[in-house]
């Protein structure tokens, strides 16, 4: 199953980066993602069924909307900081509970919130997920895990879970 | 010219490193500033100005390659080097582990 | 060696595929576009470092792989020779001649045996990148245990 | 043109300087990173786009290798030390880099000024190399066709390397064949 998966996703990979639909093409590209699926096949994700539900295609249309204005939002912060003379930063390590559970959507939490300015992940240890911020805002553990991680996950948990 | 002569001078980075440090890592190093110099001064003797890259295009009308030749050559310099860093790097751990320093002048002294 | 995180094991899960693809693609076009053999191999070989890191050495037993790869690198280099041979005994009598037909230029399937030449020193590069890279890192597990 | 390779190959000379200086050997390898990432910008401004996909993914396996020995090992700079036979190095060096200058001052005479290549051979490949190998990419062709016997022992020296490597690093000795 796994193998089937990723042949077709190879095979689709190389119509693209080539960008012709000769028959020569096609049947060197067939053969190459049919040594790639023997190879890799093993090391695949899991749990490919969930790539044929329309619904989690739905929002991550919307989460990528919601992600690119958190990023704006963020990009401004940090330059506002930036730019303030008395650059107002207060940096720490905050750890937040995860509530998501599988693999790969921890993997995608973790990188929302280092590609969004001003928090970067620094590693998942069980279930909780380690934050450097630039400016923790409080101390209180509900609260930061709403301003860091709240944001994308109730997305994140409809898209993959 | 002067792109010849600052190539020159990272030649001479390069042996500088390899004649006064003792750390055998560093060596490792100027020895591969030395080959990068190298590379680029070769590629530089083919380069033509306003020259497109060696791959052919049907609808130009009388182009400019730059030459293919020297660039042929430091394609496979590159990948020997990386063969002589690998077995240079191979034989400094292999010491490392007999002698427990990177110095070479203390495993000079040492000696067996 | 130890695997890295989750984060790393996913997108390397992910993504070692699509590496591995794409060197295929710089090693099979080669004779069209920029990159060849050489170029494509050490792709191919990163694919597989990127894995063995992420994952650890648990992952593959290193010793087996290693014959493996060192097997693979000398039939690939072999091959070649014999490619090369073979020119001297059809058409005309040079090493290293070109005497398959030479078809369109610009056409994947073109050029004779140019990208067979390829496609065996791509094998023969990643086979010793990852010989090396394996070398280094059976040495490391010897030198801890 | 001449000046944009001039300023990169000014930041690689600096870059290669804080290499040999540095006292971390891993921040030693990150500031080798600098030469070795700017030679595939020059690659790349000098239209040689092979040799920059080459080099990045060479120079990226050597990286991992080399940061792979170094976290393996130590990562200490060992102590520089006055000893006597110094001012004899010295000496030594100055007089093989005055050579050196004089020779390249020598052998830069004959060279067109740069960006100025006189095409008496490069003519040929550029104009037959495509009908004669079939081959778009004519570094490609120049490297499988004209010049085969250069890529066999490349292909031969690489294997030797590999052969080396796996040799020298084999810590214990193999068990002997029953015999």
């Amino acid at each position: 199953m796994r193998f089937i998966a990723l042949f077709i996703i190879l095979l689709v990979f190389w119509l693209l980066i080539t960008f012709s639909l000769t028959l020569a093409n096609i049947v060197v590209g067939a053969v190459a993602a049919l040594i790639g699926a023997l190879l890799f096949g093993k090391y695949f994700v899991h749990n490919l069924y969930k790539f044929g539900q329309p619904k989690r295609y739905y929002w991550f249309v919307i989460y990528l909307g919601i992600f690119i204005w958190e990023v704006l939002k963020a990009n401004f912060d940090v330059a506002y900081r930036v730019i303030h003379p008395a650059m107002p930063i207060k940096p720490g390590i905050v750890r937040v509970p995860l509530e998501v559970k599988s693999e790969i959507a921890r993997t995608m939490l973790a990188n929302s919130i280092t590609m969004t300015p001003g928090t970067i992940t620094v590693d998942i240890i069980g279930d909780d997920i380690f934050v450097h911020w630039i400016y923790v805002k409080s101390d209180k553990p509900e609260e930061y895990a709403r301003e860091v991680s709240g944001r994308f996950e109730k997305y994140i948990k409809k898209i993959f879970e | 010219m002067t792109v010849y002569i600052m190539c020159f001078i990272l030649f001479l980075v390069g042996l500088y490193g390899v004649l006064t440090r003792r750390n055998m890592i560093k060596i490792v190093i100027g020895f591969s500033i030395m080959e990068f110099s190298c590379f680029l001064f070769l590629a530089m003797i083919g380069y033509i100005e306003n020259g497109l890259a060696p791959i052919l295009k049907e609808e130009m009308e009388n182009p400019v390659y730059v030459d293919p030749l020297p660039q042929a050559m430091v394609l496979t310099a590159i990948v020997i080097g990386l063969a002589t860093t690998a077995l240079l790097l191979a034989i400094a751990i292999r010491i490392y582990k007999k002698y427990g320093t990177f110095d070479i002048r203390k495993v000079n002294e040492l000696k067996g | 060696m130890n695997g890295m995180t989750q984060i790393v094991k996913k997108v390397t899960q992910l993504m070692s595929g699509l590496i591995f693809m794409y060197g295929l693609y710089i090693i099979t076009h080669g004779h069209l576009t920029p990159g060849g053999g050489f170029a494509g191999g050490a792709i191919v070989a990163g694919g597989f470092i990127l894995l063995i890191l992420a994952f650890g050495s648990k992952v593959i037993s290193l010793r087996k792989e290693e014959t493996q790869t060192s097997i693979t690198e000398s039939a690939a280099l072999l091959i070649v020779i014999l490619l090369a041979l073979a020119g001297l005994f059809l058409g005309v009598h040079v090493f290293f001649n070109n005497y398959l037909p030479q078809g369109q230029v610009g056409e994947l399937i073109s050029a004779g045996v140019i990208p067979i030449y390829n496609i065996f020193i791509g094998m023969e590069v990643a086979a010793a990148l990852l010989t090396i890279f394996l070398a280094l890192v059976i040495y490391k597990e010897e030198v801890a245990s | 043109m001449e000046t944009l390779l001039s300023i990169l190959i000014g930041f690689m000379i600096i870059g290669a300087l804080y290499a040999l200086h540095a006292k971390d050997l891993l921040s030693a390898l990150i500031a080798q990173g600098i030469v070795g990432y700017g030679l595939v910008i020059c690659f790349l401004n000098l239209r040689a786009p092979d040799l920059a996909i080459v080099q990045i993914v060479v120079e990226t396996i050597t990286l991992v290798v080399m940061v792979a020995v170094v976290l393996n090992s130590s990562r200490k700079e060992v102590k520089e030390s006055w000893n006597r036979n110094k001012i004899l190095n010295i000496v030594t060096s100055v007089i093989i880099v005055g050579f050196l200058v004089y020779i390249f001052a020598f052998m830069i005479q004959p060279l067109q000024p740069f960006g100025d290549h006189s095409m008496r051979m490069a003519q040929y490949y550029t104009q037959m190399g495509a009908e004669s190998t079939g081959a778009a990419n004519l570094v490609t062709g120049v490297l499988f066709d004209f010049r085969g016997y250069d890529t066999l022992g490349e292909a031969t020296i690489l294997f030797t390397a590999a052969l080396g490597v796996v040799t020298i690093l084999r810590s214990k000795p193999k068990k002997e064949s029953a015999s």
